[in-house]
């Protein structure tokens, strides 16, 4: 199973940066499939602004590496189109901020296509992008909007927190049939994390368990995942054992998984980036209240932004967003203690 | 010049689409059709011709106005009417309507509730031709309001330094439903916003089938060739309102009957007639044969199922 | 208080389409303020695809009834940028399905303009649309998209339910000095309710309750209250008693409203049209489970649409979203009936 | 025929906008100021000259490279460090940093970090002033990168039909990050876009602030009399990469030495030195005076508080 793998300590596996990883799986997927090809502000020459796509021209030149003008909502479309007509395009957006640009083409042209035109149609194509906090970028640089097109019928949506996750799910997500939003988050491209040489790919829908625990369930995705996993460290210490569990994807929703945890543990706590208000974690609350309502042994707890733009000071910056003091405080008030 | 075959199939086409414009409009009003219904009737010669320039390979993207679009790239009658009487034997599945008719088996990479939406799109199709290396070209329909909506711009541009194998076909109509094209734009000849961004473009008279047919051939010889993007404005108006329910009441009687006196059809018509041995009556027999096909094509999608909801919801459930 | 006004049968009172209320909130509001003037679609010489803007302009002419060319994304930018500099413009985007393409200039701009200039500038300006299925008008031009402007920091969202609501919440949004996304159904303008002929303003934040009752409690808004309602006086001849709860807005919530009626029904039911994934239901949902945890009998019961674009077939469009006796079926099956 | 108070004015802009992005260039690296840092060096002509043509109740709308626009709008320097540095007493107490300054008070709406977010926003201050009917104007900055957003052509389109009294000033540096003009656009030359649109437009050495001054007067005159609007493409290049950690390698050597040749700061001083009585002595002392100046301001916003989170906090509690 994918975890045992990833921390195996087997000759195959190196360390790697999540940036490095997903220059991987796009090198592979490049290499595997012609009609995969990449498009996007700087990635070509320059290797993106994160230096996901570094060496990736010399490799496949620039008809499948193609630098864009500032026209997001076009090549986005024309990654539809490309998409619609037998290519895979994996199409980048620099600011997950800036897709605001291209939502007509995600949300009522690729998320609709199939379906629109009953079933003749598919849109194979992969739009990654990059959100999140934590760089002093402020208000239109720093946001976490995987609530909008989690809420849209016929787009799929990941966001791994592990290179090794990164790599195997951007594989997946570019053989997949239906449009992908693959959104990454700005912290993570250069932390590390063990990546085997051989080849995988890991499934979307399904979440991983990245700790084990019998006292509280944690859900998180992204960023939020790591921040989590060092709550759950300073937890122990206090005698509370927690289990993390990483959504990696959020559409499909590994719903099983999250109910099992629940109702082993009894108690939950869903700790997400985004603005509290209409976020995803609000959705997984309702799904559980529901599902496990005599399980739950304290009320869902939501550990998430603040009702605010993201303000350019860092400390207002850091108050905005879930921090590891906030998560052990939730974990706390949902055992009573 | 033109073989007798030739100027029939164009005639037929122009005379399908008349008579599928004007039979549906006859099942709307009987409330057999709901929803949005946007007739091609007075632009049919720009579908005509620019297909009839088309290879089987080549691509179209549509529009909200695209039955004329469908049916000159093949698309078959008894699908069309199904599909805008929400059958399940439809081109969508009856998923889609009137609005969203798409089969990019034919080439036909579907019709667009956004105006302007399809733009991009078919920009990709000419992006995926030049990655792929093949000769096909992509033909984008459009008309004047889309010009006003930025992606028109963008895409222009993306084309344009991607020398990509895409004809920006502007059906000018001169109306975004009831907005005149003059105050919508300083510049009514829109194919000048074209100049700017160093793509050639040329006006051409839309309702003549043969004109557009001959400016189009030029264009796909450019793009099979390598030349990029071309972008053709075709002049044309619409013979009613922008919808079955809108009367049109502010489009001036006289600019109506101008372009009426120069139907598209009537001229595809005297085309056949004057160029060929063509007779009145095997135009005539032309014309009975289409009305048959469309006879059949309404009988056969009125007596088809209508979706199950149960199996729609089984879908929604793998959703 | 308000819904007394609107019942009242006083002699000011007359019962007229919701458009109309709409379209003399507009014209009471320009009449009132020289800064308010509005933009659109056709909303001239044609009054607008719905006639909400039916004679305005012969009253207020060209200059402040201003007919737009297909740029929504301009007109729409136009307008924050017309009342950053001390107007009061009213922007309609005729489909909420095309406000895809003005979201950064709702979103990134508007919402946001207050905050990141520190509070010296602001932003009055209200963005009508219209949502919602029922025409037979498919995927793209049918979405409920409410809960994308819900998710984002500095917007107001308004959806009214009846003429009265649509009136007194319009003239407060246009009085609002900040941005108000204020949405209607396309179901709606043709229903009637009564009016009063003195002015009046409701104050946006307000729900109102539309049907008391003791023994569960249905949150609704905007067309889905017309639904629950009526699925209510079913209910009543089954002897259960529904308080419904029309939302009015849904930002600010009146969050206190729901939780009065819910410690006293112990039952809720949450309606929304609007896909439940990620709808503003499941939002509702998890602020309830966690603050009137104790006083839950049973788990929330979401009748939401379903996980799919809108189809254009009558009888498929009808299932996807919230019917009478979908209502009426979460209504017993929270009751254990 | 230019006062000497004038050209001391023009010179003292020039000279401030150099001072104060070398700096805080200097205090980004000494890890003071975090996050984008986008410099105005080498265009520091632009908004000096355009900014000498307005009246204090005109508008600007500025980019993600705003420093130069704020200071030449009458921005205050220590609001401006203060708000680099994040502190409370900072344009936007600290909330919005580099790419956010804005003061309508002074008339400058606004820095934008989105590309072309604020050319329709400019469009909107124009369009008020046209129902308010007043003879103020709107100077829209932008870079030739936001030329291809397609909210460019959109809101060019809409100050054409609707006459509005607004000024695209195009600041063509001739990239967009790294991509050079040439490869995305086939005429760079951007200022032929708006000739499809029916909008005049004029290039300028934008290098030359006595010239951008001019033709922004000519531009401004135009606009006041309800002429509608004028694009003006002002020729320049950056004096070094995008951002304060953009080593802009990719600018060729001699491309960028022959742009620092023509130094608008060094230009304005000539010009001083030149066309008045100032001697080398009297400029200096400017260059002295602001130079002092801006060390008060870093002073002053080094020792300014910072935001109180408590009291963010408390105002989130109202949002
Ligand atoms: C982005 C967008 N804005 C507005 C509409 C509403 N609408 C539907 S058709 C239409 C007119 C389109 O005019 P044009 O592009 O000239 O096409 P025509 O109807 O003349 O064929 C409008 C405004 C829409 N569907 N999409
Ligand atoms: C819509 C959008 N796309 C991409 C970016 C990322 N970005 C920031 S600055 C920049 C270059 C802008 O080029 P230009 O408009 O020429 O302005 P300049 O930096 O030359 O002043 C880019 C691509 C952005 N901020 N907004
Ligand atoms: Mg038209
Ligand atoms: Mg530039």
């Amino acid at each position: 199973m994918s975890e045992d793998r990833s921390k195996s300590d087997g000759q195959d596996v190196r360390r790697i940066m999540f940036r490095e990883a997903l220059n991987e799986a796009l090198r592979e997927e490049m290499r595997r499939d012609e009609t995969v090809f990449v498009m996007g502000g700087g990635i070509g020459q320059r290797g993106g602004s994160y230096k996901v796509t570094v060496g990736l021209l010399d490799e496949f030149g620039p008809r499948r590496i193609i630098d864009t003008p500032i026209s997001e909502a076009s090549f986005t479309g024309a990654g539809v189109g490309a998409a619609i007509t037998g290519m895979r395009p994996v199409v980048e957006i620099l600011f997950i901020d800036f897709a605001s640009l291209i939502i007509d083409q995600i949300v009522n042209q690729a998320a609709k296509y199939r379906f629109m035109s009953g079933g003749r149609g598919r849109v194979p194509m992969v739009l990654r992008t990059q959100g999140g906090s934590g760089n002093g970028l402020a208000a239109q640089h720093s946001q976490s909007l995987e609530a909008w097109y989690y809420h849209t019928p016929g787009l799929k949506v990941v966001m791994p927190s592990t290179p090794y996750d990164a790599k195997g799910l951007l594989k997946s997500a570019i053989r997949d049939n239906d449009p992908v939003m693959f959104i990454e988050h700005k912290l993570l491209y250069m932390t590390e994390g063990p990546v085997p040489q051989d080849e995988y790919t890991i499934e979307l829908g399904a979440g991983d368990i990245k700790r084990r625990g019998n006292d509280v369930t944690i859900v998180a995705w992204s960023n939020m995942v790591l921040r989590a996993l060092s709550a759950a460290e300073k937890l122990a210490q206090q005698g509370i054992e927690t289990e993390v569990i990483d959504l990696r994807t959020l559409v499909p929703l590994d719903k099983q998984l999250i109910l099992e945890s629940v109702k082993k543990t009894e108690h939950l706590v869903i700790v997400q980036e985004a603005v509290r208000r209409g976020g995803v974690a609000s959705d997984i609350a309702s799904i559980v209240q529901a599902e496990a309502f005599d399980f739950l042994d304290a009320p869902i707890e939501i550990v998430a932004g603040k009702n605010t733009p993201i303000p350019f000071n860092v400390h207002l910056e850091r108050a905005s967003v879930p921090q590891e003091g906030d998560i052990i405080e939730a974990v706390r008030k949902v055992l009573h203690l | 010049m033109y073989s007798r075959e030739f100027l029939e199939q164009l005639y037929r086409t122009l005379y399908t689409i008349r008579v599928f414009e004007t039979e549906c409009i006859k099942l709307y009003r009987q409330g057999l059709i709901i929803g949005y219904f946007h007739p091609y009737l007075g632009e049919e010669a720009i579908a005509t011709g620019v297909c009839a320039a088309l290879r089987k390979d080549d691509y179209i993207v549509s529009t909200h106005r695209g039955h004329g679009h469908c049916i000159a790239r093949g698309g078959e009658l008894k699908k069309m009417v199904a599909e805008v009487l929400g059958r399940e034997v439809g081109y969508c599945r009856g998923r889609g309507g009137s609005m969203h008719i798409a089969d990019v088996n034919i080439g036909n990479i579907g019709a667009n509730g956004i105006v302007g939406g399809g733009i991009p799109i078919g920009v990709g199709a000419g992006l995926g031709i030049s990655i792929r290396g093949t000769d096909q070209v992509v033909v984008i329909f459009f008309s004047d309001g889309a010009c006003n909506n930025g992606v028109f711009a963008e895409s222009l541009n993306l084309a344009a330094i991607w020398d990509l194998p895409v004809i920006f076909l502007l059906e000018n109509n001169q109306y975004a439903v009831s907005s005149p094209i003059e105050e919508m734009s300083r510049i009514p000849d829109l194919y000048r916003r074209a100049e700017g961004y160093g793509v050639p473009a040329y006006p051409v008279d839309g309702n003549d089938v043969l004109v557009v047919y001959e400016k189009t051939k030029e264009a796909i010889e450019a793009c099979r060739n390598g030349k990029g993007p071309v972008m053709i404005e075709a002049k044309t108006y619409r013979h009613g309102g922008h919808h079955v329910n809108d009367p049109g009441l502010y489009m001036p009687r006289d600019r109506l009957e101008y372009y009426k006196s120069k139907d598209p059809v009537a001229l595809g018509r005297k085309y056949l007639l004057e160029k060929t041995k063509c007779t009145k009556q095997e135009a005539a027999a032309i014309e009975q044969q289409v009305q048959k096909a469309m006879e059949e094509a309404i009988e056969f999608a009125k007596n088809s199922p209508e979706p199950s909801v149960e199996r729609f919801l089984e879908e929604v459930e793998q959703n």
